[in-house]
């Protein structure tokens, strides 16, 4: 991408840039708790996000491109998602899907739930929603897209931390 | 034209025609997934049909981080994907896709083909071993043992039908097939290999194919529910492209031996010689497409067999069934 | 089809006087059809082997304690405050597969000395039971194999289900939990109405 | 290798001889995110090549503290907790808290919200069931069962949903019956509207859908050799075991202990239907899913009668707006579909419970994993675990 962050990407290249990397969210099935059986429900044939080019293919966070944490994050967990996130190759996105990963939901009280996932890591997208319906996954989703679009590539390199995991 | 000209455009030829039939088999795979799952697939990606989702990924992983992990050891992590690719790529320098369509014919072509799909295994023993990642390791390990059991009856499936054709040059292979084995009146029935008397053969190429592409029923090194994708743990970006490519490519290259040894490459019956020169290449493209189908198929209804099954699978009746078709086929050919 | 259920449940009034009898409990009781049996600490182990082998309770339900303690820095505290002994109850229920028979056994034991013999040689289920209710109240079971932490993270100090353990969040936001049942100021007819259905 | 240090120039064949091959064990981490742990569960295995030779799980992961919430919530409010323990049967778990404190409070439910009760349990059931029946072979590797069966799941949580209005967190039981389907607000007041139209024949014709997938499963699942060769006589758990560890629901029944609980309690009307408990007898992973298959049936047939019987009458007891429990202690369990469900409910006489204990089933079936474990290879622990059917908030609570 050497030559990108050089000269900035020209309309057209950015917008085939921004159009694959629309259609090609590579999902990471992380599925904490309740909310990854709405996920699991979203891929289903009712509600299907493959359509969308949402493929759940990989199971390691290394080709994956989008991380749906879907779930209660407790501070056990969190140090697991933070690494998990760092090793995900860079142009990422998270969707935080659920009001426990949004902001610790019902269990807002507990001694041992991270209040919201964005503590640990950087959020693009919040779906609210205890369980979120798939539609709302969806919608979360094309959210997302929408983002990607307007998007440009140079900037979203040049914000990446370099420190390898 | 001088030699290395004539080269450069084989080379352009083979990877315009393999390449692109990757890219189709890998839509196809998505697709045909979908649609048997009851569900719809990729629909968006290239308006309203999603033919271009190959396209899409394979762009997007094109602006993927370039992550060596440090645990790994950089130079043999960084070749292992080629070392995959070449392996596979190299086998369709000697398939037919027409009377005189081929790249170059080989007269030891199987012995060539069988020798050069094998370096693979040595590219995914590269892979699991160098990302310094336990699961990648067990998974490199779970390859090089399954590739290897599935070597043996690959190779002696191939040996019935080099018997039988009485010659290694698949060129030569395909005008056996193209003989008529008895007529009716005038007209010369000619039977392709899997019905005159390789059926067994054929099943067992089938199987130690899908084995070798560590494809669902054997797909020990890559298996996703137990070792987070196996050996291809820790790729990401272009790198798991090209081993995502080597094994559609793989794919279609072993169908496309597979047609030409057992289905009659790129003959037709009923059609004369001058007129394959331009369907030949149709014929071989639906020939592979169709037992691409049928590797898909298997993927989607099949679970993943164990590692000792796997192997006694193997050793216990496709090496002996193997032999049996070999002798078989010999003693055919003797007699009649 | 299996025996109906009336048959097979004894009535637990008397299903507790025969375990009281066999176990050697200082005392029993039987309200609202759950059958509890006060156990001495000491002989703990003891009573639970009985009730497994011959009075066929073979099927280890579960274990836990329960903090009774006067103030409360959480919750409610007790109905009578100063009549309540302060000490820790280990609760654990036994339950039979071939009847709809179970029991409660209790065992108290003082704040000051948390510690009782472990059921593991009894029952090997018993060992993750135990280290939640250890790590949870700071009850020592002697005799465990592997008295580590269970649920918490390692860096975790203080035990959550003590009454003195406080919910900080609540602490910093109290959130007002009785908010069910003060009707919402500005809905002026609900507080003419009946109040409306609660939450 | 001291022979060869203290002999210096040994012949290397005496070498290899005397040395004895000492393979130390490799750590494997099946870290808290994996593909086949159903959560946030972590195994740490002891691995020498591909045989586990020490298991030890590391929960914690999903860890909530409900029972130290359930302690400063009043009582119609920790329903919305308990149906999230185990969150693929949310409707199950909040019975048996609910009766407790019915009982605690000496209230008669009226007849027909038990039925209710019963009909959404058991749909809960299927849908659980459905779950597992499908994301058990995707473990093994086969992942279009997994999309047959929530074709099917979306049509039961339709129903559910028509009903409660959540998909399968309903918070739908209320102290003392079941939520009057009406908005209760001032405009509907003495308005209280029933089940929805049409809920008795959709639930028959789903019923009838819900039997097609089981078929279909059986010959795509059941009936095929790879499966069976990957599940018959794995994991196999003696019936002690089963007992010395509290595993209960459908693994107990698999390991040939005759032990329903829908037989032996009276929370819900289960006496007035004929449905025969699914027993099998060697307790292996193929047992344990083909229990599960069978019981889908059974609760099929329960729910099919339970809709021709279903009494009219009113949705709830009457009960006092503020909800003050009697001192008292109770322990109420019912047939979750994953197993013992139980609630030891200590209540002091105010509007939030002294103490909760939580019984829940997965914790008991998961604590017999490093037992089961023992000499297996991998990919049979997989097997194995999935076989349990657990989740992880049940575990973790």
């Amino acid at each position: 991408m050497g030559v990108i962050e050089k000269f900035g990407a020209p309309k057209p290249l950015s917008w085939l840039l921004n159009w694959s990397r629309k259609y090609s969210l590579w999902f990471f099935n992380f599925g904490l708790a309740c909310c990854a059986i709405e996920v699991m429900a979203a891929a289903g044939p009712r509600y299907d996000f493959m359509r969308f080019g949402v493929i759940p293919l990989p199971a390691s966070p290394r080709q994956a491109d989008l991380m749906v944490v879907a779930g209660t994050l407790t501070d056990k967990m969190a140090p697991a998602v933070k690494r998990l996130y760092d090793q995900m190759p860079d142009p990422k996105y998270v969707i935080s899907m659920g009001s426990c990963a949004n902001c610790g939901g019902p269990y807002w009280d507990s001694y041992s739930v991270t209040k919201g996932v964005d503590q640990v890591i950087p959020v693009d997208v919040y779906v609210p929603g205890c369980p979120p319906r798939p539609e709302a996954l969806m919608e979360g989703i094309l959210l997302l897209q929408e983002q990607i679009t307007h998007e440009d590539i140079r900037r979203k390199w040049s914000e990446r931390d370099p420190q390898p995991v | 034209m001088s030699f290395t000209v004539e080269l450069l455009v084989k080379v352009v030829v083979v990877l315009a025609i393999a390449l692109p039939l990757a890219l189709v088999v890998i839509f196809g795979e998505l697709k045909v997934s979908a649609h048997m799952q009851s569900r719809v697939g990729p629909y968006f990606a290239g308006g309203r049909w999603g033919w271009a989702q190959p396209l899409a990924d394979a762009v997007k992983f094109m602006q993927k981080e370039d992550l060596v992990p440090s645990s790994a050891d950089a130079r043999v992590y960084k070749l292992a994907p080629y070392v995959v690719l070449m392996g596979t790529l190299g086998t369709f320098v000697i398939i037919p896709i027409g009377p005189d369509l081929v790249s170059r014919n080989l007269d030891l072509g199987l012995f060539y083909v069988l020798a050069v799909s094998s370096l693979s295994t040595l590219g995914v023993l590269m892979a699991g071993w160098s990302s310094g990642n336990k699961y990648s390791l067990i998974g490199g390990l779970r390859a090089g043992a399954q590739l290897i059991a599935y070597e043996l009856p690959l190779v002696l499936a191939a040996v019935a039908v080099a018997v039988q054709a009485g010659t290694l040059s698949l060129n030569g292979i395909v005008e056996a097939q193209a003989q008529p084995w008895f007529h009716i009146g005038d007209f010369g029935v000619t039977l392709p290999f899997l019905v005159s008397g390789q059926i067994i053969g054929f099943l067992i190429f089938l199987t130690a194919s899908i084995a070798e592409l560590s494809r669902i029923p054997f797909d020990m090194p890559i298996a996703e529910s137990e070792l987070t994708m196996g050996y291809l743990t820790e790729y990401s970006g272009i790198r798991f492209t090209m081993f995502f490519l080597g094994e559609y490519a793989g794919m279609v290259s072993l169908s496309a031996i597979a047609a030409t040894l057992f289905l009659g490459g790129y003959w037709l019956p009923g059609l004369s010689n001058d007129l394959l020169d331009w369907v030949g290449p149709l014929v071989v493209i639906g020939k592979v497409l169709l037992l691409c189908f049928l590797f898909i198929w298997f993927r989607w209804t099949f679970p993943r067999l164990r590692e000792d099954q796997l192997q006694s699978l193997a050793w216990k009746w496709l090496i002996p069934a193997a032999l049996v078709n070999i002798m078989a086929t010999a003693f055919f050919k003797v007699v009649f | 089809m299996t025996p109906s259920p009336s048959e097979t449940a004894t009535e637990p009034s008397a299903l507790a006087a025969r375990l009281a009898g066999l176990v050697g409990a200082s005392g029993f009781s039987a309200e609202h059809g759950t059958v509890k049996i006060q156990v001495e600490r000491a002989g703990w182990v003891e009573a639970i082997r009985t009730a497994r082998d011959e009075a066929g309770l073979a099927f280890f339900s579960w274990l836990s304690a329960v903090d009774w303690s006067r103030q409360v820095a959480v919750g409610d505290p007790p109905a009578d405050p100063d009549t309540i002994e302060e000490r820790y109850d280990v609760v654990c229920r036994l339950s039979s597969v071939a009847s709809a028979d179970g029991a409660l056994f209790v065992a108290s034991l003082p704040k000051d000395d948390p510690r009782i013999d472990s059921l593991v040689p009894v029952f090997d289920g018993a060992a993750w039971h135990e280290r939640e209710a250890a790590e949870m109240f700071g009850i020592d079971f002697t005799g465990h194999p592997h008295l580590v932490k269970l649920y918490l993270p390692e860096g975790f100090e203080g035990h959550p289900l003590r009454k003195s353990f406080a919910l900080l969040s609540r602490e910093v936001k109290p959130w007002p939990g009785t908010v069910d049942v003060e009707a919402m100021p500005s809905a002026e007819n609900r507080e003419a109405g009946e109040g409306g259905e609660e939450a | 290798m001291s022979a060869l240090d203290a002999g210096g120039m040994v012949q290397i064949s005496d070498a290899a001889v005397s040395v004895e091959l000492v393979g130390e064990d490799m750590m494997l981490n099946i870290g808290p995110q994996h593909p086949s742990t159903h959560g946030v569960l972590r195994l740490v295995a002891q691995v020498d090549g591909e045989r586990i030779t020490r298991l030890e799980p590391v929960i914690g992961y999903m860890h909530r503290g409900k029972e130290k919430l359930a302690e400063v919530r009043t009582y119609p409010q920790i329903t919305t907790l308990i149906n999230r323990i185990d969150w693929i049967s949310g409707f199950a778990n909040e019975v048996p808290f609910v009766v407790a404190v019915e009982r605690l409070m000496g209230i008669e439910v009226p007849e027909r919200a038990q039925y209710i009760r019963l009909i959404l349990t058991e749909l809960t059931r299927i849908s659980n069931h459905l779950v597992f029946a499908s994301s058990y072979p995707l473990e093994l590797g086969a992942a279009t069962p997994l999309m047959y069966a929530f074709r099917e799941r979306e049509r039961v949580l339709d129903l559910i949903e028509s009903v409660t209005g959540g998909r399968f967190h309903p918070n739908f039981n209320r102290v003392g019956g079941v939520k009057p389907a009406a908005g209760g607000g001032s405009t509907q007041k003495n308005v209280v509207l029933d089940l929805p139209a049409g809920f008795f024949e959709a639930t028959l014709r789903t019923m009838d859908k819900v039997l097609e997938v089981c078929d279909e499963i059986d010959n795509l699942v059941v009936g095929n050799e790879l499966i069976q060769a990957r599940t018959i006589g794995v994991g196999v758990l003696p019936p002690e075991i089963v007992l010395a560890y509290g595993v209960s629901g459908p693994n107990m029944r698999a390991s040939g202990i005759d032990f329903d609980l829908r037989k032996h309690e009276h929370l819900l009307p289960y006496d007035d239907f004929d449905f025969d408990v699914v027993v099998r007898s060697n307790g292996d992973c193929f047992d344990r899913y083909v229990t599960r298959i069978e019981e889908i049936r059974q609760s099929v047939s329960i729910v099919r009668q339970a809709i021709g019987k279903i009494p009219s009458g009113p949705l709830r007891a009457k009960v006092p707006r503020v909800l003050k429990v009697p001192p008292g202690e109770i322990y109420v369990r019912a047939e979750n579909p994953k197993g013992e469900m139980g609630y030891y409910v200590v209540s002091q006489g105010g509007r939030v419970p002294y103490r909760v204990k939580i019984r829940s089933a997965s914790f008991s079936n998961i604590s017999v994993l490093p037992w089961v474990s023992q000499g297996q290879l991998i990919p049979d622990l997989v097997a194995t675990m999935g076989s349990f059917d657990f989740v992880l908030g049940d575990v973790d609570r």
